[in-house]
């Protein structure tokens, strides 16, 4: 203690001589450029995928519906629900923010909301109309700050040097490791589910495959989906367009993750994982066509324990996935074993037995309580340009069923394929195949109507195409297949494309004439579409049925306008073997139903 | 769906869900110096006590009515308004922006508003977020011998709906179950100025005549005492002291 | 710290230990090796700061783990050492002579577990929460949800959509959709 | 200590200890009263109460009594998943919340086996220091305001805003920060960071120097402070007390010199120490430990790399599951060891965080020791000068 003890906090009067410290108008300070305030969304970004929600520790996140809102429709890849906060739970985490999909959740730097009614303070951001609605400041994620990784795993594949010779699966298969990364990725959010044509549980099956639990993944994918090794390689994977992932990196591999789970159980115990039919119920049901539409029906009745026999005009099931897709994409191995498990539930099969001919429709309607008509999509559609009458003109679909039965085709020195569609793809990588092995040359052009960015099919196949040395040539308007003087086809003559379609969207193409081309080729390939042969109906019956511009009109549930008859599969849904199954599994139920409705009324 | 909301919210008086009592596990003990005893004055006079008793100020809170003209009212409620002194209780996490709040850079003081240490010379609680059921205990005994006419501000987004501990055991959620509640600023915690900001309003509801929590707390005392003791399951102090 | 273990080892027949990291070590001892091992540590080896006593419920086992994390600040080491419990009959010997903070520890756990530790300073009076009247908190077989849900209400008006089932209801209406 | 005889009660009125060490207080004598300090009440310590049993105005039992701000972390932490858990661990303690969001993030990095980038530690050690600061203010108006002087609260208030706003427009939050968070930290440093941060440090050293002069160089402040409360060094380890506490009795322990966590093996520093262990030296102590922090916090941001990541890449959180294990972090906050024990059981989920607050030990049983035979005036001043936070008591 001293003196200097006593005079020293005089020290604090130096303060008087300061400039006040108070901020003058605390009212309207601004927070920092960073701050973490209320919440923004940008509705025609946000896709309600509930991640936020999820995510949420506070349980301060609902989802709800906010349909008439511009911009907000239930539709494929949007929930059409906002998330709405609860600002009485909400501890400004901004986690909601980091792991938000699309990035349309963001928050402002405005931090001031008072109010006497406790009610209030929930909403809608970007759909409750707030001040700070348009405030450019806040946080958003910073770059690099993810909380799961934006990147596929790759799949292992064949290099095209590798493939180009054989028929050889390209895909090579996850390992349990990269397919739990893969599964990892998944955000559950389940928008997936409604896009796939059949609904298959996608989220429960990727978090099967997390867990390792393959038994109870397989459970799941053949409950929705008995074509599910088939579809594990060559589904056409709507789901991945629509996973909240594809918005901000790429998609999960969904199909992959499927594929996955059917390789890693051993076959032995598909059957008793799926389980056997339900005692028999004497019912009887005739399914034309043994393709995915028939088989999946036919899996699904007779696990009821109806008794269901199909007929097939081949000697081989599994249809469109038998004959018509190569098999560098799908080993018939895995058809077989597929078919073997479906037939495994009690199907009987017919085949080489072409209604029609070898048994008629008639006797079908009579020994059975429902026939169903699966009979896909054999005709090719043809272009009728000059010239197209010419041997050396071929249908697609023609060509790759003969390459599947196992026929000794002589490949061309050169071919044109007409059109942009997967089955293009599929027969010019298959003549490619033959072109190697035969000749050692690839010599294969495809042109097609639409320009790259609007090809029909899958951009995979495309950038694998390009990988084989197939000749991609877009928008060429094919005008007249030409021969020379002995009548030896040379090529296809064709016109630059410059548009397809006119004002009112109808197919009307136009071409500039002075930019011709001739595409050489001994082979020329039509693969412009197909459709059904329906011959095998009979007149009478193709009168009485109803049709709609040349295919057969059905109701929701496959059901024709004759009560005991049904179609399903590509025949009334166009080429798609996973809608193939979801209407399989429809006619089904539908059948089913109507069993149940007819022992409701006579008991 | 905001129809359906509305139609819930209208739906909310006769749709209260009542929590179902739990079975207690186990007894509470009286504590030992809440146990009526008899105490020998030094002169040798036996007096009888129960310390649970405050016999001098239990009777029941009443409503204030307004004075008898509007422009003695609108005085009254215009000196209340700039007044405005709070309670120096941190019920909990918020309380630390209440001291940059009253120190120099935001300067509650200027625009009336300071910290009281005792009930008796504050007006205004402000409960700082989540309450614990033991503090809610102390808070509602503070709250209780406020001097009226009294308000309290609920802070941060713990009192509106439970905030982050919205599953704990031992936090409250709804304080307006609890206490009248004036106000509500949410944050997670409020900035100094969001609370600067609640208080200017809280001035204009005073000043509209509108902040009528204490005679709120006043009519419906049942229903108050009824929510309070269903989760304050060691009810030892008198039911109202002022 | 290796060498320190295998010295303990020996010495006391010790099941288990768990080199977590350089500097941290995890032992499991029976409830008799725990003072003379605890007294060891404490005054032979340098470990005498008690940095902390808990337990974790290993409701599955039917096991309350008790762990003394005693601290070489000297050394810059720990050591966990580990001891369990039968969760039907929960109590254990006190240790607030070795170190008198492990007062309150022993407390918390009596009232956050309902692990008795008999003769400890104050065990059984009220430390955190009060008139509490259910189980234990801190054990596993106590739904903080499912408390707080019947104690405390909710304010009314929340309700969630779940957007797979909804977008399957909304393009999907005819289908069955109670899956 | 002579003239601080006045006021003392008679010394033939304490009570006699019974044979197991309790005291022998008849309430019902007349000699003794009862007298709570808490809940409600301005010389306390945040929301916590201490039972005095006085006798004249000398303390002869004091009971310390904390849960007014339980929450149950520890079991809200179970059942929420390991990402969930990050913004919740910051509320455990207020005025420093940086340490649970390292202590706790260092925890499931180490039993998930996560490497995070250099430079996130740099820009953690940072604002573990940056919270020192403020927890150091903050303490500094509190240790004066307990015995009367106010003003000083008033300065050390102004100058923890400045540093929160430099936490404001680095982390984007004021007082919890949500900033360190399982694998690195949410950002790198603001354009200008920098000379902001100088600036700011330049304030927190002109108000210390002021605080010095008119605090620690204060006849009054010396006369309530020095011989107050004083620890033996001898209890330091029975009674585990650490951070300044036990370096103001003289014992060098300092969790960033013993067991360098981040990158504090890179900084040069010694850990302050006092002599008196009272009052007065332990207020020092954290005066010259804040100055040490400011020294700190420019060696960081000099030597800090100026590029690179600051994210770990993380496995998708939303199903972030971490093998069986168990594990302690601790770190040296500004009241002393701060740890987090956390274990996992292989599931999604933790299965037990315990959470070692530094108050623990010293707000209970030391407090209970040293509170004896003090003047009630006296007790709010010992118990800032332990720089207690009930909140990591009960939690």
């Amino acid at each position: 203690m001293s003196v200097r003890d006593l005079l020293s906090p005089f020290i604090a009067w130096k303060h008087l001589f300061r400039e006040p410290v108070s901020i003058r108008d605390p009212f309207n300070r601004e927070a920092s450029e960073r701050y973490r305030g209320f919440h923004q969304n940008d509705v025609e970004k946000c896709i309600g995928c509930g991640t936020c929600e999820a995510i949420c520790q506070n349980g301060a996140i609902d989802m709800v519906i906010v349909e008439g809102v511009e911009g907000i429709k239930t539709r494929p890849g949007d929930s059409g629900l906002r998330p709405r906060i609860d600002y009485g739970r909400c501890c400004w985490c901004a986690l909601c923010v980091d792991v938000c999909m699309t990035s349309s959740l963001t928050m402002s730097n405005a931090y001031k909301w008072v109010e006497n009614d406790p009610d209030k303070f929930r909403y809608i951001p970007g759909v409750d109309k707030k001040e700070w609605d348009n405030v450019k400041q806040g946080y958003h994620r910073p770059d690099g700050h993810r909380l799961n990784a934006p990147e596929r795993i790759e799949m292992p594949e064949l290099e095209p040097a590798e493939r180009i010779d054989s028929f050889v699966e390209i895909v090579g298969g996850y390992s349990v490791e990269q397919a739990r990364l893969e599964a990892d990725r998944c955000v559950t959010c389940g928008i997936c589910v409604a896009t796939c044509p059949t609904h298959m549980p996608i989220p429960e099956y990727i978090s099967a495959v997390r867990d390792g639990d393959y038994e109870r993944g397989l459970k799941l994918l053949y409950d929705s989906n008995p074509f599910s090794q088939i579809c594990g390689k060559v589904c056409t994977r709507r789901c991945e367009t629509t996973c909240a992932a594809s918005h901000e990196g790429d998609p999960i591999a969904i199909r992959w993750l499927k594929r996955h789970i059917t390789e890693q159980v051993p076959y032995e115990k598909y059957r008793d994982i799926i389980g056997g039919p339900l005692p028999a119920t004497g019912k009887k049901i005739a399914i034309i066509g043994a393709g995915p539409a028939g088989m999946t029906a036919a899996f699904d009745l007779a696990r009821k324990g109806h008794e269901v026999s199909v007929y097939e005009a081949r000697s081989h099931a599994g249809g469109m996935t038998r004959y018509g897709i190569p098999e560098y994409r799908l080993p018939f191995e895995t058809i077989q074993r597929e078919i073997d498990l479906i037939v495994s539930m009690g199907v009987e099969m017919h085949y080489d037995t072409r209604v029609g001919t070898d048994i008629q429709m008639q006797q079908l309607q009579q020994d059975n309580d429902a026939v169903l008509l699966a009979i896909g999509l054999w005709l090719g559609r043809g272009t009728r340009i000059p010239g197209a009458d010419h041997p050396h003109v071929y249908k697609a679909i023609d060509l790759l069923r003969r390459i599947r039965d196992g026929e000794q085709l002589e490949a061309p020195k050169s071919m044109v394929v007409i059109g942009g569609g997967n089955v293009a793809m599929d027969i010019a990588r298959s003549v490619a195949r033959l072109q190697k092995q035969q000749q050692g040359e690839i010599n294969v052009t495809l042109t097609a109507l639409e320009d790259k960015a609007h090809f029909l099919a899958d951009p995979v196949e495309i950038k694998e195409s390009i990988e084989e040395e197939i000749n991609i040539i877009d928008s060429r308007g094919p005008q007249e297949c030409v021969s020379d003087d002995q009548g030896k086809l040379v090529g296809l003559r064709s016109w630059k494309v410059l548009s397809i379609f006119d004002d009112q969207h109808r197919f009307a193409p136009t071409y500039d004439e002075s930019d011709e081309q001739l595409h050489p080729g001994e082979w020329i390939v039509e693969a412009i579409g197909q459709m059904s042969d329906v011959s095998l109906l009979g007149d009478a019956l193709t009168e009485k049925l109803e049709w709609d511009r040349g295919r057969l009109q059905v109701d929701d549930d496959g059901h024709t306008s004759e009560p005991w008859l049904w179609a399903a599969g590509d025949c009334v849904k166009g080429p798609d073997i996973v809608s193939a199954v979801a209407t399989g599994h429809s006619v089904a139920t539908s059948i089913e139903a109507m069993f149940e409705q007819k022992e409701a009324q006579n008991a | 769906m905001k129809d359906d909301f509305e139609k819930l919210l209208d739906q909310q008086p006769e749709k209260e869900p009542e929590p179902q009592e739990r079975p207690a596990l186990r007894d509470i003990p009286v504590r030992e110096e809440l146990v009526p005893r008899t105490v020998t004055a030094p002169d040798g006079q036996e007096i009888r006590i129960d310390p649970l008793q405050d016999y001098y100020c239990q009777a029941g809170p009443t409503v204030q009515t307004p004075a008898y003209t509007r422009i003695i009212e609108d005085l009254f409620n215009w000196a209340r308004a700039e007044s405005l002194w709070i309670l120096g209780f941190g019920t909990g996490c918020g309380a630390i922006e209440m001291r940059p709040l009253m120190t120099p850079r935001f300067d509650a003081y200027r625009y009336g508003i300071q910290w009281r240490p005792t009930p008796r010379q504050a007006n205004l609680l402000v409960i700082s977020g989540y309450l614990s059921v033991k503090t809610l205990k102390r808070a509602i005994r503070s709250y209780e011998q406020m001097q009226n006419p009294k308000y309290v501000v609920g802070l941060g987004s713990c009192t509106i709906n439970g905030g982050m501990y919205w599953d704990s055991y031992n936090t409250i959620k709804r304080l307006d179950d609890y206490l009248p509640v004036d106000l509500y600023i949410t944050g997670c915690m409020p900035r100094p100025e969001a609370l600067l900001q609640g208080f200017d309003d809280l001035k204009k509801l005073i000043r509209a005549g509108k902040a009528e929590g204490a005679n709120k707390y006043a009519e419906n005392f049942e229903r108050y005492k009824t929510n309070q003791k269903r989760v304050i399951k060691d009810w030892d102090m008198p039911d109202y002291s002022w | 710290m290796q060498t320190l273990i295998s010295q303990l080892q020996t010495r006391f027949q010790l099941s288990e230990f768990i080199l977590q990291r350089d500097n941290l070590a995890f032992v499991t001892v029976t409830r008799e090796q725990l003072r003379p091992l605890l007294l060891h540590l404490r005054d032979k080896e340098g470990f005498t700061h008690l940095v902390l006593l808990t337990a974790v419920d290993w409701i599955e086992d039917n096991i309350f783990q008790l762990t003394y994390l005693l601290g070489d600040r000297t050394a810059g080491c720990d050591i966990g050492v580990r001891l369990m419990l039968p969760r039907d009959v929960a109590s254990m010997d006190s240790i607030h002579d070795l170190w008198p903070t492990a007062a309150t520890y022993q407390r918390e756990l009596r009232e956050m577990f309902g692990i008795d530790f008999p003769e400890s300073p104050r065990v059984d009076e009220d430390f955190i929460l009060e008139g509490w009247t259910d189980l234990p908190p801190y054990r596993r077989d106590f739904d903080t949800l499912k408390y707080s849900q019947e104690s405390y209400v909710d304010r009314l008006g929340r309700e969630t959509k779940d957007p797979a089932a909804y977008m399957k209801l909304k393009l999907y209406p005819d289908e069955d959709n109670d899956g | 200590m002579a003239d601080a005889e006045f006021g003392k009660a008679d010394r033939s009125q304490y009570p006699h200890r019974r044979p197991d060490g309790s005291l022998d207080i008849d309430l019902t004598s007349g000699k003794y009263l009862k007298l709570w300090q808490g809940p409600n009440h301005p010389g306390i310590t945040g929301n916590m109460s201490v039972e005095l049993t006085v006798c004249g105005d000398e303390v002869v039992e004091g009971k310390t009594h904390v849960g007014y701000l339980h929450r149950g972390f520890e079991k809200l932490m179970e059942r929420r998943t390991f990402i969930q858990c990050f913004p919740i661990v910051c509320r455990i303690c207020v005025p420093e919340p940086d340490f649970n969001e390292y202590c706790y993030a260092a925890a499931v990095e180490e039993l998930a086996g996560l490497e995070i980038p250099e430079k996130a530690k740099w820009i953690r050690a940072l604002i573990l220091e940056m919270g020192r600061i403020n927890s150091y203010l903050m303490y500094l108006g509190g240790q004066a305001g307990a015995f009367g002087q106010g003003v000083i609260g008033q300065w050390t208030t102004y100058a923890r805003d400045l540093m929160l706003d430099r936490f404001e427009e680095l982390t984007g939050a004021r007082i919890y920060h949500m900033f360190i968070l399982p694998g690195g930290v949410r950002d790198d440093l603001p354009e200008g960071f920098d000379e902001r941060m100088e600036q700011t440090l330049q304030e927190v050293e002109r108000t210390l120097d002021d605080v010095y002069d008119t605090m620690f160089r204060n006849a009054v402040f010396k006369k309530r402070a020095v011989g107050l409360g004083y620890v033996d060094p001898a209890l330091v380890d029975e009674y585990g007390i650490t951070g300044p506490v036990a370096r103001g009795a003289g014992v060098a322990r300092d969790v960033r010199k013993d067991q360098p966590y981040l990158v504090y093996d890179q900084l040069d520093f010694e850990p302050v120490t006092g002599r008196e262990s009272d009052v007065y030296a332990r207020a020092d102590v954290r005066r010259r430990d804040l100055l040490m922090s400011v020294d700190l916090i420019r060696q960081i941001l000099s030597k800090m790399p100026h590029k690179g990541e600051v994210m770990a890449t993380l496995p998708n959180v939303l199903h972030w599951k971490i093998p069986r294990g168990e594990t302690y972090i601790r770190g040296e906050c500004s009241r002393g060891e701060y740890g987090y024990y956390l274990v996992t059981d292989g599931s999604g989920y933790p299965r037990r965080v315990n959470v070692r607050g530094p108050s623990y030990t010293h707000a209970m049983a030391l407090l209970e020791k040293l509170i004896v035979n003090v003047n009630i005036s006296d007790v709010a001043g010992l118990m800032v000068s332990l720089h207690t936070y009930p909140p990591e008591i009960e939690r």
